[in-house]
């Protein structure tokens, strides 16, 4: 049983600097409650692993419209237009991977694989610095393991166990970060007692989830 | 019809009934309002939903359930919601049918490039590159010529999103199929003729004796019956 | 929408020589009937490719005992007396591999990566003939992707699109195996109509399905 | 107390509260027995589950639960099904907390064997390989000694299960930790001497001038109070 922790305690816990893997897709399933902390707190220097830095005013975004981000490691930023100008004004630095390499990166890094070879990326940009092997007569690029400091979920449920739920496109990058944080922390939407999530309806295991976020009861908290 | 609408049902004709595909932001998206309800097509969103349906009845808009670009869709029955791994590994694993892209430029070697203008537009190649990497067929859905310049070139002077040669490219003008021996013209839009293809396009193609137009008497797509099966 | 179809038509699919990856753990969640099916048809020279061979008289094994497998590429053999006896006699073909390997390598070919690294078999007989690469200062096994030229799933619950669930510890390698087989034939315990099963208990994409077994009402077929 | 209930309960206090732990087939599967409920361990069957619970009543037993043996199991509140995977993913990811295996060989070098006797036992290694290469922590639960012949030996003559140094050895003789300087003798059995150890073992034991029983006054384990907290 995990006990649960406010938004500012699980933000003090995060230090300038630290890098922090966070769960969404354009703002979709992202931890608002804990980055509105982090930004309040005014912690700086975050290095960012995401799908995107989704917009200003809007989960990620709102770190980076903080200047709480130094480096963002994403395979989309074109909907914030801060991103970008943190980029050019070379406050930000911008480490561009496509989707489902990031996705493979951060679940090798979770998963204790020492790097998966894709195709993708052959014969571009993508393909600068990296080794490439030949496996079965093809070609592959070999992509690296991502870890970071922190893992931010956002989920629609959890129990006190920490086992997590997501809605419909509300996954996306949250169950791969689980596996791929040193300390994971998950701000679900409600929180039921342990035994209430079917055993096959558990999307982030429990064991994976080192703190919980309080859940909002009502307009307190 | 508008050159987007155009566009958008001559893609739809290529999605057969069963099939799994991926629709891009802007101009491809509009192909799913032509693909009829009863085919049996699911497409997918790569943000993590097989079988996505049409944006819902104000009101009824969920905030978990949104697409790629981050509007809101409904599911269709039978949906699956999949986490990013999993949609990408069909997108890679080659369970993907076919991928509806827009381009900035496509070249004679077929390639495409659809992510970046270095110094101008960086925002990220996203899904683009395992999309045209992995999928069974990869379809560009774009405007023949964009303010004044050719986007059918010899060779791609914007970076590349995938060394693979797509394979259907669908404009306002003029349907072409990237060939082993070149971009072969195959179909024409309504009322244009070779030249003005020809003075379009900067690369070199190729001409058979016989360009039809793209919506056709016989053909298996005919004005008013665009829910009819490809 | 799929037909479905009795396991004797989907048997007679398979060819001699053909490749199978078969879902199942021990016996739990493979597709039996299907199995059945396969050994009165009299198949022969089979790769099989799964976690074990189960034991006599029970999933796998049954195909074992029928003599109609040349090959075998598992985990463990070791609970079918058989097996061990073919591989001894020279006419089943053994490779056997670590489980997490093996199921990393069978995810690699369904979702398109040439391989995976793993630290697993470093040291041991399993890394023999296998190339070693580093990455960030640590050494791995480079190990390769399976696919087979069908994969039979066993499960719990379809819809006619083809969707599967599976129940606790019946899960195995039956969503990883869906991905990777180029004909994927699923043997359910039922099937309901399409739209019963949420989106979010989709285990198995309906998509990666090719063919339904018809589903055991009562005791007719 | 037998040899088996003696190790196995020995192995249970270095299971503390709130760990993931996978228990091996036979011997450390009886380590679950000596675990309170109320530590909020969870035991992981690899096969897929994790929060085994105890053998299910008869009549309640369920075809689709159970563990890597083939055994019917439960589940117990805040269980989670999942797939090989991810059971594996968990493993080799350094999230399993615990592993306690079999063994047939440990040697100097903290090398374990137990996965294949040349020419006589050859099952497969299953999960071993991963278990012994991942997890946080490795345990080798057996008897000191096979058929006359030492199990603790110089360098194991066996093919290896995995180049990690296991983290500890608990027999029905001792308990011995394998550091980089060799085999430290940690614990002896209730009963055993030094003698007896030494006589048993093949491998050179690091012995400290203190060497108590296992189970000793005042230790975090004590008879009748086999569910405390490690």
């Amino acid at each position: 049983m995990k006990a649960t922790l406010k938004a500012e305690a699980a933000a003090a816990m995060i230090p300038d600097g630290a890098s922090l893997m966070i769960g969404g897709f354009m703002g979709v399933s992202s931890p608002e409650r804990l980055i509105d902390a982090i930004v309040a707190r005014g912690t700086r220097d975050l290095t960012v692993i995401a799908n995107d830095t989704a917009m200003p005013g809007r989960g990620i975004g709102k770190l980076i419209s903080a200047g709480a981000v130094s480096r963002v490691i994403a395979s989309h930023i074109g909907l914030n237009p801060e991103t970008r100008a943190g980029m050019i004004a070379g406050e930000i630095d911008c480490e561009l991977v496509p989707q489902g390499t990031l996705i493979e990166r951060i679940r090798a890094g979770g998963v204790g694989l020492g790097g998966v070879l894709t195709p993708t990326g052959l014969g571009t940009e993508v393909e600068d610095g990296k080794q490439k092997i030949e496996v079965q007569g093809r070609t592959y690029l070999l992509e690296t393991p991502l870890r970071a400091d922190f893992s931010l979920l956002g989920a629609r449920q959890a129990d006190y166990v920490g086992n997590l739920c997501y809605l419909l496109t509300a996954h996306n990058f949250n169950p791969m970060m689980a596996l791929a944080g040193a300390t994971v922390i998950a701000e679900p939407e409600a929180i039921v007692p342990v035994g209430v999530i079917p055993p096959i309806s558990v999307k982030t295991l429990g064991i994976l989830v080192d703190h919980l976020l309080r859940a909002l009861l009502g307009k307190g908290c | 019809m508008d050159a987007k609408e155009l566009i958008a049902r001559r893609v739809a004709r290529e999605i057969q009934p069963g099939m799994l595909v991926n629709l891009g932001i802007g101009l491809p998206s509009l192909v799913a309002g032509f693909v009829p309800a009863t085919s049996g097509v699911f497409f997918q969103a790569e943000n993590g939903v097989i079988g996505l349906g049409a944006r819902p009845p104000e009101g009824m808009e969920d905030p978990h359930l949104t697409d790629a670009g981050g509007s809101f869709v409904t599911a269709v029955p039978g949906a699956a919601s999949i986490d990013s791994a999993m949609s990408f590994g069909l997108i890679r694993g080659g369970h993907l049918d076919v991928t509806v892209l827009g381009g900035l430029q496509v070249d004679e070697a077929g390639h495409l490039a659809n992510w970046k203008v270095p110094g101008k537009m960086v925002p990220g190649m996203g899904g683009a590159m395992d999309l045209v990497t992995g999928a069974g067929r990869v379809i560009v859905a774009m405007q023949h010529v964009a303010k004044g310049e050719p986007k059918i070139v010899p060779q791609c002077t914007l970076p590349l999103t995938a060394l693979r040669r797509v394979d259907l490219v669908i404009t306002d003008l003029a349907v072409i199929a990237p060939t082993p021996s070149g971009l072969v013209l195959q179909e024409r839009a309504p009322g244009v003729d070779l030249d003005q293809i020809r003075a379009a396009t900067a690369a070199h193609l190729v001409i058979p004796e016989e360009v039809p137009e793209m919506t056709r008497p016989g053909g298996r797509h005919s004005p008013g019956n665009c829910f009819g099966k490809g």
